[in-house]
């Protein structure tokens, strides 16, 4: 048991602060290729493709910052989800050349799972139907993050005999309707719509089952339960600061009782999340697969239990200024409203753990 | 005692209730249970409808062209338009300023603004927070000094609520330097064309527009624009905060959210939403639905007068459970409809519907969002907490 | 709607406090003499019958009176419930003469509808069988309020035709046991068993469905509510008290704001049971059976989901003497332990007002 | 940063699950699950077969008696003995006075008083408390006065866990009137069946018995009896008292409740508990899970030191959550037994059980109300946001 970060994850984690730092006046224009440079797409890529095949904690270090920072890029979506579900999915050298294409940042790929009125549903409904030596794809995908940048859709489709197929397309061909839109969050994802558009059979990456789907998903939740973790932090630290520095009634915020415990109250909640992550990692390492998807789902339902709350009463605590878009904190609690909403929400995951439980 | 209501409220409630459902337009209604901010061409057309009726200043006393109802007929009314998804009229106008021009205003004043404020011809927005005074009206520093027949203003208002569309703000103004925080404040009619205000509005969270900055730089009105005496503002503000002292208990939009739910989860379950998540929603409901019933019946105790000199203490209490209970309420909406509340709506519905999103969705993350303001203004809930204490125990 | 109390209430909650405050040092004591001395036990019972007959408004303000000074005679179950069932199901002359002895205070009949092992169901699986004119009682009951001190008992049993008979039993006859107990909260109960005692025909009182004793309950849980309701609010008085009076770290208790915030807290919760007490009783003036027993469901709901957890801060707030049983105040979360408990749980009326409310 | 139990550690843990499958005796297990205060004979064997081990002092340095643990191992050894309803055995000599004695004692007094203690005869109480000074030390009243060879003490105790059946106290007394506040305090051994020392029990609302009031009148002991040197008893409780910084958080009992509670719900579902219920309390449970998995690396930080300086108010952490999850747990277990808890069991199960309640009964109103007192003592949680606040906010 060793909870001290390694000289490496030192410096991932203060390159990455100071990358977000400096580019903090930029925030919406798209920093995918800075990922790519920085390694950090490689870092989840495995290494007989081209990666670092980073450990789970390296990962997380980076997610933490990521939500210090608000970062907008999908990264869990089009570098963990995506990459995982290929690594399972794909083989030989279609798989290695996709893999390093996507840790050199030369192809972005989104993960399209989710369709319409279908909730955190991972059965696909949409179908791909043999025809000649291709499919035809009927049905749409949504909420498809990064879906409107991406240079290719990762989507999954029933095939013929009932199985599960993980496709590669090109949103940009004819027969596809990607519709971009923005988030609560100031983020950006597409729902993109087929008909009866018809793929060659090299599309079809390979065949995968519902549950390994369920399992490419967990490192990216673990991811954003560690940005939420980094920004719940940040938000704490934030409302100490202004709680220091604004007075009312002649005296400073700070000097109130009941301000010093709401903030410590908060503070207590962020500090459990991290050590719930810290359970989940353990179970990731120990590689039971029951105990790893129990322990995530743990994870998920301690870190998006609360943190709506806790990022609300940082607003909460701010006053007025906290409801404003000029100032951060209020960004947070909505970045917290669409995480907790994003890989399964937490009666989703509850109802994972309790089946797992058993 | 005698813990009922009346045969007459009951009779009040029907005619409330037929009424609205007569006249309150369709499309009205759909957009005011979005929960969006609506403009005042949305809901200019609904004023008109009450004011025809008589029925345009329920808070106002009969006199001056109010309803004369009852405490309890007032809070029946407003159950009401809750439940129906009917808008709150211009509030700050209707609620605030309208009762203090009643009560301090001269009749030139009255003369001047009740009656287009009954009509919807006049919308007032209330210029009192300041940047450096969020809680603390005490500490206001905007500036009104007159000179000749006018008042020259100078200073900045901030958490303007319609300033972007109002006709007038009822401005809270030091007139006394040299007196006591407290005594030198005045209140100034100022209309929002005159030259020198300007307003900024102040981007929110939740997406919506609707609060502003208003910046006064050698504001001049003229001095028959003070209502009431010089420097008896803080008066007057008291009376007009003290006036709906029940409105934060949000009693009405409680009920609507209420009402709403149940055929949220129903419709959810068609579209994914498994049982044992619907069963624990449907919880949440009940306990939600239970505590604001009581929450009600702590309104009418203080309609009542019941509280009687507990009635600041209970006031505050029924604030701190009205937004919490809006929070948990938004909340429950927004976990019903899952990932289906991420999109970003617009307050315009005129653009398409995200491809995922019911036509449920739109508004929702907007107010639960919004409602974090709750707990903020009108006195955050800690400032509540302590006229509670300071009211019953210390 | 009038929430004032009339000059005849007042004077019966003076008259119960002023009971209260001179019998403070024999609490202990049987007190269910000087209830009828007092017309506490005639205000239940129908007119016609010798009794008072009555508002609910009357005996919810001599039940918060009891919760305030720990009472611990049975009335909410010898004085209610029994009431309440023999007036539904007894006849004529049996009815009146038996309505009025127990007004007087000269019997004492204790309700005894639950048995072992099955939580809150009134169903009884205690069979009285036809035998020559008279019945033969089999089973047993528990947790009977007063069970040991009352000259009869009035229990419920299945028929041989299946319908449910109210029988009225003298528990020191030969054939049943009784074993008084105490509650947790200085209360007396007990369990009787009755092997098969053989009783008269005129024994059973008459026939009652089940719904019809839920509804002999529902003043009775009115009761304990405001009883609940009666001993908050004394509890959070001797708090407030406490908290001027004690010094810690050179300062008043009653100085420190979070503190303060968490009396003010416990304060508006108790404040909100009084409210819910009242839409509870406009609904049993209202009429409308379905909206009386959802109304009332309610009310139990609000009041036992926070009473522990008040009773519990007021503790809290006392520091170590609030959990000594020489003060008061640790008194009050053992009776909300029992009551929320006494006839149907927070739980089972959760489930009452929902199935209530479709 | 490895977030993982290593081999060794696991190995550990199967070591000590054998050692206590083998020798815990059946019917302790289901007295210490009952949750009632046990007395001295019914848990001295099972402190003999620790001795036995080696096991004896888990906390203490290994050249005196202990067994030399690393943190992470006596947490697995901890929750182990919660897990399997061992007791801790007489916490307050073992883990407080026993480390302060090894660190600040004469070679005379560890001579004296270590070997008993390990062998489970010699059995300490804690004279920290004072009626005057709740959670506030610095403000304590007895005094002990040197007079010749021995120290004369005068003063009370209060809240005095377990003085009814200790062999000694460890006192916390002024030595020094003149000096601050808390300059002038020792410790000092007193026994207890010195003339002058008089224990009166409180009774307490859970109706168990293990704390007291210890009345000291002119008590007289020898001055050897000085732990350490005079006037350095605020250093030395602040080492006892820091020693167990984990120990607050239970999550051996916590741990203990959690196994427990899904076979409650199963029985009690043949008792008439109704599936919508016992789906509820399923739902508290697995919630309460997740919290204490949380809690469990919460303490695994402590332990491992990775707190830093934040050490002080990560402890205050979990001293929080440990009492807040206690009296949750205690509450859904009292919530699903329903009106069975309602009979006030006897510690001595030697009484019947009342007909309506099952075995698993007794005892669980009672730890209710006892975990209470959990936000209470060792510092209120109010006490401890302080802590928090000061250490890391201010």
């Amino acid at each position: 048991m060793d909870f001290t970060a390694s000289n490496e994850q030192e410096m991932l984690r203060d390159s990455a602060r100071r990358f977000f730092a400096d580019r903090e006046g930029d925030r919406h224009a798209s920093a995918w290729g800075s990922y790519a440079d920085l390694g950090w797409l490689a870092l989840v890529a495995p290494e007989d493709a081209g990666g670092i095949g980073g450990d789970i904690e390296d990962i997380l270090i980076l997610a933490e910052e990521m939500g210090r920072a608000l970062a907008h890029e999908p990264y869990a979506g089009s570098a963990i989800v995506a990459m995982r579900l290929i690594d399972r999915t794909a083989d030989g050298d279609a798989r290695r050349e996709l893999l390093a294409a996507m840790a050199d940042g030369s192809i972005r790929v989104a993960p399209a799972l989710y369709e319409p009125g279908r909730r955190y549903a991972l059965s696909p409904s949409m179908r791909a139907t043999g025809d000649g030596g291709g499919f035809r794809l009927s049905g749409a995908k949504i909420l498809v993050p990064g879906g409107g940048d991406a240079d290719r859709l990762l989507l999954s489709a029933t095939l013929d005999d009932g199985t599960i197929g993980l496709f590669l397309v090109d949103p940009a061909a004819t027969g596809t309707t990607v519709s971009r839109y923005a988030t609560i969050d100031d983020g950006a994802v597409a729902d993109v719509a087929f008909d009866a558009f018809i793929i060659g059979s090299e599309s079809l990456l390979g065949r995968i089952d519902i549950e390994a789907i369920d399992d490419a998903l967990d490192d990216a939740r673990l991811a954003l339960c560690a940005d939420a973790l980094g920004g719940l932090e940040r938000a704490i630290a934030m409302t100490s600061d202004y709680l220091s520095t604004r007075s009312q009634f002649g005296q400073p915020l700070a000097s109130f009782q009941a301000l010093q415990h709401s903030l410590v109250e908060i503070f207590i909640d962020t500090d459990s999340i991290r050590s719930s992550l810290y359970q989940a990692v353990a179970a990731v390492h120990d590689g039971d697969g029951v105990a790893r998807r129990r322990a995530i789902s743990s994870c998920w339902v301690k870190t998006f239990g609360a943190a709506k709350r806790i990022a609300g009463t940082a607003v909460h605590l701010h006053g007025g200024i906290g409801m404003t878009t000029e100032y951060q904190v209020g960004h947070y609690l909505r970045r917290m409203m669409v995480s907790e909403r994003s890989f399964g929400d937490v009666e989703h995951h509850l109802a994972r753990y309790m089946a797992l439980s058993t | 005692m005698k813990l009922a209501f009346s045969d007459e409220d009951k009779a009040f409630r029907q005619e409330v209730r037929a009424f609205i459902a007569a006249e309150l337009p369709a499309d009205l209604a759909r957009r005011e249970a979005m929960g969006f901010h609506n403009g005042r061409a949305t809901v200019d057309p609904w004023q008109r409808k009450l004011h025809a009726r008589g029925w345009a200043a329920p808070s106002w006393p009969r006199e001056y062209g109010g309803t004369g109802w009852s405490p309890i007929q007032r809070y029946i009314f407003e159950l009401e338009c809750g439940l129906a998804n009917a808008p709150e009229y211009s509030l700050i106008a209707m609620s605030m300023v309208g009762p203090v021009i009643c009560r301090f205003g001269s009749p030139a004043l009255q003369e001047r603004f009740l009656a287009p404020m009954l009509s919807g011809d006049c919308w007032f927005c209330q210029g009192f927070s300041e940047p450096q005074a969020g809680s603390d009206l005490a500490s206001l520093r905007t500036r009104a000094v007159r000179d000749g027949d006018d008042y020259v203003i100078n200073g900045q208002k901030i958490w303007t609520t319609d300033a972007h569309m109002a006709d007038y703000m009822i401005c809270l103004a030091r007139t006394d330097p040299d007196a006591k925080p407290q005594a030198g404040l005045s209140m100034i009619i100022v209309p929002m064309d005159a030259p020198g205000v300007t307003v900024r509005p102040i981007g929110t969270i939740d997406g919506d527009a609707h609060v502003n900055e208003v910046f006064l730089e050698d504001v001049r009105v003229p001095a028959g624009h003070l209502i009431g005496k010089p420097n008896e503002g803080w008066t007057q503000a008291k009376f007009l905060l003290g006036h709906e002292r029940t409105h934060n208990a949000y009693v009405g939009m409680l009920c609507r959210y209420l009402a709403r739910i149940p055929g949220l989860i129903d419709d959810e379950c068609t579209r994914g939403l498994g049982p044992v998540e619907a069963a624990e929603y449907r919880r949440r409901h009940a306990l939600l639905a239970i505590d604001v019933e009581a929450l009600q019946w702590s309104v009418l105790r203080v309609l009542a007068g019941e509280e009687g000199p507990r009635l600041n203490a209970a006031a505050s209490a029924i604030a701190i459970r009205g937004a919490e209970y809006l929070l948990r309420a938004a909340d429950l909406e927004t976990a019903i409809l899952g990932p289906q509340v991420i999109p970003r709506f617009r307050p315009d519905d005129s653009l398409p519907l995200p491809a995922g999103a019911p036509a449920s969705a739109p508004g929702r993350s907007t107010q639960y969002l919004y409602w974090w303001a709750a707990t903020i203004f009108g006195g955050t809930d800690e400032i509540q907490r302590n006229i509670i204490w300071n009211t019953l125990f210390r």
